[in-house]
């Protein structure tokens, strides 16, 4: 039996891994682009700011694949896929496998602008791109986009002396995750750090000759060396849609709750599928390091014969701007199903946290400077369990020693704020 | 055959003892922020609540860390983390339902209890009222087991303490 | 809400434990009290034995404790279940509850507890003193009354 | 291979030096010996050297735990307990119900071999793999139940196996006390234990037994359950127990009434009978796996002995207590919790004491002697006398040597010593009773003692001995020998349904393969099972668990080896023939105008070894015999 993996993130290894412990006879091949060793994307930012030395980064090594008995064929561009004849066809050979997995992940975007191809402009999506910057010396920084990668890499490149600025095409940063106060916080945590903030404006043009010189918004022209786009990403998808693979409304490959793909014995798993929310339920794409595990641990499961459903994935960003703890999980906006969420906000000198119900249930959190019961509350949301039922057992002394965690998320449902001292 | 820390928050009076054992032989200093077992106070029902680590099967921490560096130990089924490689994200902290995970403010870097290297805890030792047990997980239910049954008997009056029975003592007792 | 429920009357408990051995073997295909879902409490100077089973509460604790709600209570007949698949083995369960009914599959990592084998318990199948009835709640409240009233009159 | 049903291993200990090992068993070993007492038999014969000093390093104590223990075949529970006998000198085993086994089973044992001497007192801690000998100092010296109590509040929930002040103090009939209210009683186990200064051994499990095939298993479980329930007495014994034979005893006058010189009682139905037990108990207690519970909870309210609580009013103490010593009924009672605490057998004790008594009563034993007056039913004397013997004060020290040392040590009331090889005798007097039961006092591998020979037909409503003591009463009808598990030339060779009788001869030694395969397999030989469960039954049982595919007729094959060993043993201790024999006052005395009749009895006894294949004269194996078994002589 011959599974073969294409992508070498962290889906695709969790797949592998999780199939090797299920079936350790099975042949298991790895097909990434890059010939690089599984590394955690995540930590990029962190490894610009030089928090993280670049091989702390790699979350494997070549020899892990060995000890796992797993066939790599890294550096290698997947050309199609065969679904008549089980072929992965590559530059230079073909693979039959028995079964699919695709991990292929997503690419960062950049918008067909006057200028994009400047030397100048970097996206921040693999080592690669890391080590361009690094080598690039950055002294005045545009950061397009204010998602998780565009925060953390303004916060980094601050740290390393550069001059920031952040454009934002909508009105706040980290709108994705963020509501507007939460935000707001966090924009002036930026701002009180140095970086400069713009939102709601839109670029236009990236001006040089040669090299970046500046960058042209709908509002300004502000010089600079250094362009990072960081306004999204792109499922890479199409080798699939070749393939004759269904692809999502929103750009994902289409899978059931067992990461399964309408074609038989072909598997996905990771950025490149379009999931749904464990919360709303509804479809989404998510880019969150953990669903990506745990999608891969579930492709694993089902492609080796143990049945497992998914469910669901969840949002949770933790980052710590400015020494901040900004915790973002479950859904965010007023609105979820239509339904408009009821909202509970404290804030005190520097911690601020706002919780969205759904008629009697937390659906989201958002927290800055918070870091303890975070886990209950999170914990509440996956469970859906009726605020009540948590006031019960809070309200309950014989209950509350019985189900003790149950006190983390006191201070957030009990509208205690300090007087839990936890 | 695992043994592990069984928490009876009733009994706990909350004098923190287990967090300075704990901080002071784990991470060197006295301060309470670094042991990796908390005791949490509720204010309402001036309870005091222990945390620990639960070394969960399926660990919610190990799935959430961005960096793969949690993982069970299925020699000791234990949940450790290769801490040289922490980056300190603390996704897995704001991940544990239970908050049992402990961020180390000196070495930027989350902890959690790994029952002392798998010695008996030391926590667990000092602690004076008995609300931390270090026993085989098998028998977590055991002792609740037989109060339950002591409830149901409880017409049969309690149980004759040994010294009290009579018999040995009239035929000359055992010396 | 036709609610059956465990009648255990423990003055007829002999403390055998055959629903033990049973149970563990219908459910694990292995004998063995530690992974029973029924265990019998034996108080040996007093000549007691005590089966304890779920007590099914209205509102368990067990299923509060859980943090990813791998418990669940079925509204209609109110039987309390495990799903060993959601299960992430932390425990809290076990520690939570009050009876020491929950307990903890070491080998396949996860918590089980009595499911009343889908409305059929063999535990009341094979206990021959009839210490153990799966009768409908009315019937056994209506049984508890009367030994109440049978002890007043005797006082 | 994987080996299902059994625990897996076998836990050897050796105090000396504290090292312990871990044999690994092996389906061969397991197919030879089935377990319990079958593996205690292999491995003592096997190991133990010749001419071993029972009370000393090189005894060896075996712990085996039947095949079926820690499964819900009903009254799957018994567990072995063997090592040379300090009474006998030979092969000493008595069989104990209870959780003992089922925790070491559970812990993954199926034997615990104890060998060699501790320097102080230890106790053994079996908690599942984990293995410890920990100092006893504290509980040294601490009676039965404070120990217990000691090492519960220590260890959870552990079963303990232990000694009382009896067993430290090495009288020779101490038994090995099984919790709180049973124990391994007979051929003075506990002195072994004793003289290795082990105190008690500790065993806690977690583990489980997996079944070869579980749901067949689960079928012959309902099929054994329903077996047993079918039982003709099995009513009668899940109310009354195993009580249900005092009053006819009592009638036949073939109790050990005063030391076998009375036969019964005055008032003997009162004291004894069943109706006691409604009286103080109003509830049973089992067993493992048990459909029986035959343990009466007794509970004495007022009066002296107000308060006694025991698991109690089973045969054995009423007939010793009530009957050898004549106590009144509670304070037959409070002896078996006393025997329980200081942990001597129930039996022995008694016949130890009604001997004594015995010998005041014909002044060969003064006021002087003793340091009080000793007489029949006199319970404080009796319970002083037990004290002094248990603590081996005065003349207590020598009665602690048993009967037949004692009269030797004081060279008087040879008479009165009823024992056989140094075992006293339980409470059928032959003389009022002559049975399958009575031949096997003789023919018991461990002495005296009926337990090993009792007949699964076994008739208490007839009393006859017209038959020259060939036979007895068979008294059914038909269905019930076509139901008795047994295989057919062998049934028509036993029982004559035309004369009505049963084969004494050659239904001792089907008995006594039958019990032995009960005591290997590990279930209780209580009649109701004993009567319908025989080997078709368990082979299909032990083959549905263990995956180990056993006709009946290899079991029993197995059951008889495991006999043949066990006299190999005790001719290799030298063992000789004039030592099977009844005391004198069964041949000469009269009780009721009946004797025994030496010359008869040993005619029976003739057929009884053609029909093992022994020497009718040496009582020696024949080779062919062996052979057949595939036993090596060493």
């Amino acid at each position: 039996m011959r599974t073969v993996i294409i992508g070498n993130g962290v889906s695709g290894n969790k797949a592998a891994e999780t199939i090797r412990r299920q079936k350790p006879d099975w042949e298991v091949v790895m097909i990434s682009r890059e010939a690089l060793p599984a590394y955690s994307a995540c930590a990029l930012p962190d490894c610009l700011a030089g928090w993280v030395s670049r091989d702390d980064l790699f979350i494997k090594s070549f020899s892990d694949y060995r000890e796992l008995s797993i066939r790599t064929e890294f550096g290698k561009e997947v050309r199609l896929i065969d679904t008549a004849s089980c072929e992965v066809v590559l530059e230079d050979r073909k693979i039959e496998y028995d079964r699919l997995i695709l991990a292929s992940g997503s690419r960062a975007l950049i918008p067909p602008l006057t200028g994009v191809m400047l030397e100048g402009n970097f996206i921040l999506k693999s080592v690669f791109d890391l080590e361009r910057i690094m080598a690039h010396r950055p002294k005045q920084v545009v950061i397009v986009g204010s998602g998780n990668i565009g925060v953390e890499a303004a916060e980094a490149l601050e740290l390393r002396g550069c001059e920031v600025t952040i454009i934002e095409m909508l009105d706040r940063v980290m709108p994705k995750v963020f509501d507007e106060k939460p935000s707001a916080i966090i924009r002036r945590l930026l701002e009180e750090n140095g970086v400069r903030v713009l939102t709601g404006e839109k670029v236009m043009e990236v001006r040089g000759s040669g090299k970046v010189e500046g960058i042209i918004t709908d509002a300004r022209e502000i010089p600079c060396d250094t362009v990072i786009w960081a306004v999204g990403v792109r499922q890479n998808v199409e080798t699939a849609r070749e393939a004759g693979i269904d692809i999502g409304s929103l750009g994902g490959i289409k899978v059931n709750s067992r990461m399964e793909t309408n074609i038989e014995g072909i598997y996905a798993c990771g950025d490149c599928i379009e999931s749904f929310s464990l919360v709303t339920r509804r479809p989404e794409l998510s880019l969150l390091w953990p669903s990506a595990k745990r999608q891969g641990e579930i492709a694993g499961l089902n492609c080796s014969g143990k049945p497992a459903e998914y469910e669901g994935s969840f949002t949770l960003v933790v980052e710590e701007i400015c020494g901040k703890n900004c915790v973002s999980m479950g859904s965010t906006g007023g609105m979820q199903n239509d339904i408009q969420l009821q909202v509970i906000e404290n804030e005190d000198k520097d911690c601020y946290f706002r919780l969205l119900l759904d008629n009697g249930r937390i659906a989201g959190f958002q927290g800055i400077g918070h870091n303890e019961g975070l886990g209950a509350i999170m914990a509440l949301i996956k469970t859906k369990t009726q605020l009540s039922e948590v006031k019960r057992v809070l309200e309950t002394r014989e209950l509350l020693t019985m189900v003790p965690w149950f006190a983390g998320a006191a201070r957030y449902l009990m509208g205690g704020g300090d007087s839990y001292e936890f | 055959m695992d043994k592990r820390i069984v928490i009876d928050p009733g009994k706990c009076d909350g004098c923190g003892i287990c967090e300075l054992v704990c901080a002071a032989g784990r991470s060197g200093t006295w301060h309470p922020a670094l042991s990796r077992i908390k005791v949490k106070k509720d204010p309402i029902w001036s309870l005091n609540l222990p945390v620990v680590c639960s070394h969960c099967e399926d660990a919610p921490c190990g799935s959430a860390c961005l960096m793969n560096i949690i993982d069970k130990d299925y020699s000791t089924g234990l949940t450790l983390r290769v801490l040289s490689r922490c980056i300190g994200c603390r996704a897995c902290q704001v991940s544990c339902p239970f908050d049992a995970c402990t961020y180390d403010y000196r070495s930027e870097k989350v902890v959690n209890c790994d029952l002392c290297e798998g010695r008996a805890p030391e926590c667990v030792s000092c602690c004076p009222t008995g609300a931390l047990r270090y026993e085989r997980a098998e028998y977590f239910g055991e002792e609740k087991l037989k109060a339950a049954a002591r409830a149901a008997i409880i017409e049969e009056a309690e149980p004759v303490p040994d010294k009290d029975t009579p018999g040995l003592k009239r035929s000359g007792g055992v010396k | 809400m036709n609610s059956k429920v465990l009648f255990v009357d423990y003055h007829k408990c002999v403390g055998c434990g055959t629903c033990e051995m049973i149970c563990s073997l219908v459910h694990e295909n292995a004998c063995g009290r530690s992974l029973s879902r029924i265990r019998v409490v034996r108080e040996d100077k007093m000549g007691y034995s005590v089966p304890i089973t779920c007590s099914f509460c209205e509102k368990p604790v067990c299923l509060n404790a859980c943090p990813v709600g791998a418990v669940l209570r079925n509204k209609e007949t109110g039987v309390i279940t495990v799903q060993k698949e959601k299960c992430i083995g932390c425990r809290q369960c076990v520690q939570a509850c009050p009876f020491g009914h929950m307990s903890f599959n070491f080998e396949e990592r996860h918590s089980f507890k009595c499911d009343l084998c889908e409305g059929e318990p063999q535990c009341v199948q094979f206990c021959w003193k009839e210490a153990i009835e799966y009768i409908p709640l009315e019937e056994a409240l209506e049984r508890k009354r009367r030994t109440q009233a049978v002890k007043m009159i005797e006082e | 291979m994987e080996l299902y049903g059994y625990g897996g291993s076998i836990l050897e200990i050796d105090l000396t030096g504290n090292k312990v090992k871990k044999r690994v068993l092996t389906p061969e070993f397991a197919r030879s010996g089935i377990g319990g007492i079958g593996f205690n038999a292999k491995i003592l014969y096997e190991e133990l050297p010749k001419g071993a000093d029972p009370l000393g390093e090189e005894n060896i104590l075996v712990f085996g735990v039947g095949a079926l223990v820690g499964t819900p075949y009903p009254t799957a529970s018994r567990t072995e307990a063997s090592a040379k006998s300090p009474l006998t000198g030979q092969f000493g085993t008595s069989n104990s119900g209870a959780f003992f086994g089922l925790q070491l089973k559970a812990a993954g044992y199926d034997a615990l071999v104890i060998k060699g001497k501790a320097q102080k007192p230890v106790y053994v801690l079996i908690d599942d793999d984990s293995i410890a000998v920990r100092e006893a100092g504290d509980l040294w010296g601490k009676d039965a139940w404070e120990t217990i109590d000691l090492l519960r509040a220590r260890h959870q929930g552990v079963e303990v196996a232990l000694i009382g002040p009896a067993g430290e103090r090495l009288v020779r009939f101490a038994s090995i006390e099984n919790n709180y209210f049973d124990g391994w009683g007979r051929t003075g186990l506990g002195a072994v234990m004793g003289s290795k200064l082990l105190k008690a051994v500790a065993v806690r499990g977690s583990k489980t037994i997996k079944p070869f095939d579980p749901r067949i298993f689960i079928e012959k479980i309902k099929e054994g359950r329903a077996l047993i329930q079918s039982a003709s007495s099995y009513t009668a014994f899940c109310q009354y127990g195993t009580l249900n034979a005092t009053i006819p005893y009592g009638n036949f006058k073939a109790t050990s009434a005063h030391n076998f010189t009375k036969g019964t009682l005055p008032d003997w139905d009162k004291t004894a009978g069943k109706q006691v037990v409604d009286e103080y108990s109003d509830r049973h207690v089992a067993c493992q796996s048990c459909i029986i519970a035959c343990g009466h909870w007794t509970e004495i309210k007022e009066g002296k002995y107000k308060g006694v609580k025991v698991k109690d009013l089973e045969i054995t103490p009423v007939m010793s207590y009530a009957a050898t010593v004549g106590l009144d009924t509670e304070p037959t009672i409070k002896a078996t919790e006393l025997c329980q605490r200081y942990g001597v057998d129930l039996v022995s004790s008694g016949g130890v004491i009604g001997f004594a008594m015995e010998l005041c009563q014909q002044g060969l034993l003064t006021r002087e002697d003793v340091g009080y007056d000793l007489e029949f039913g006199n319970d404080d004397a009796a319970f002083k006398l037990l004290e002094d013997i248990v603590y081996r004060r005065g003349l207590g020290d020598i009665l602690a040597e048993g009967v037949k040392r004692a009269a030797e040590r004081l060279g008087k009331g040879r008479e009165s010593a009823i024992h056989v090889k140094g075992l006293e005798l339980p409470f059928i007097d032959p003389r009022g009773r002559w049975s399958t039961w009575t031949l096997g006092m003789l023919t018991n591998i461990r002495g005296g003692d009926f337990l090993r020979c009792r007949n699964p037909v076994e008739n208490l409503r007839y009393n006859e001995n017209k038959y020259d003591f060939k036979k007895e009463r068979f008294g059914f009808k038909k269905p019930m020998y076509d139901a008795l598990d047994m295989p057919d030339d062998l049934k028509k060779k036993a029982i004559d349904l035309e004369e009505d009788t049963v084969d004494i001869a050659v239904m001792s030694r089907w008995a006594e393969d039958l019990i032995n395969l009960f005591n290997a397999i590990g279930i209780c030989i209580r009649p109701p099972v004993l009567e319908k469960v025989g080997p078709t039954a368990l082979a299909g049982a032990y083959t549905a668990l263990t995956g180990l595919k056993m006709t009946p007729e290899e079991l029993m094959k197995s059951a008889e080896k495991t006999w043949n060993l066990m006299k190999l043993f005790n001719l290799r201790e030298g063992e000789n023939t004039s030592e099977i024999r009844f005391p004198e006052r069964y041949y000469k005395v009269p009780l009721c105008e009946k004797v025994v009749d030496e010359e008869k009895v040993g005619r029976v006894l003739e057929e009884y070894y053609k029909a093992r294949g022994w020497d009718p004269v040496t009582t020696i194996p024949g080779k062919e015999k062996l052979r057949e078994l595939g036993i090596e002589e060493i």
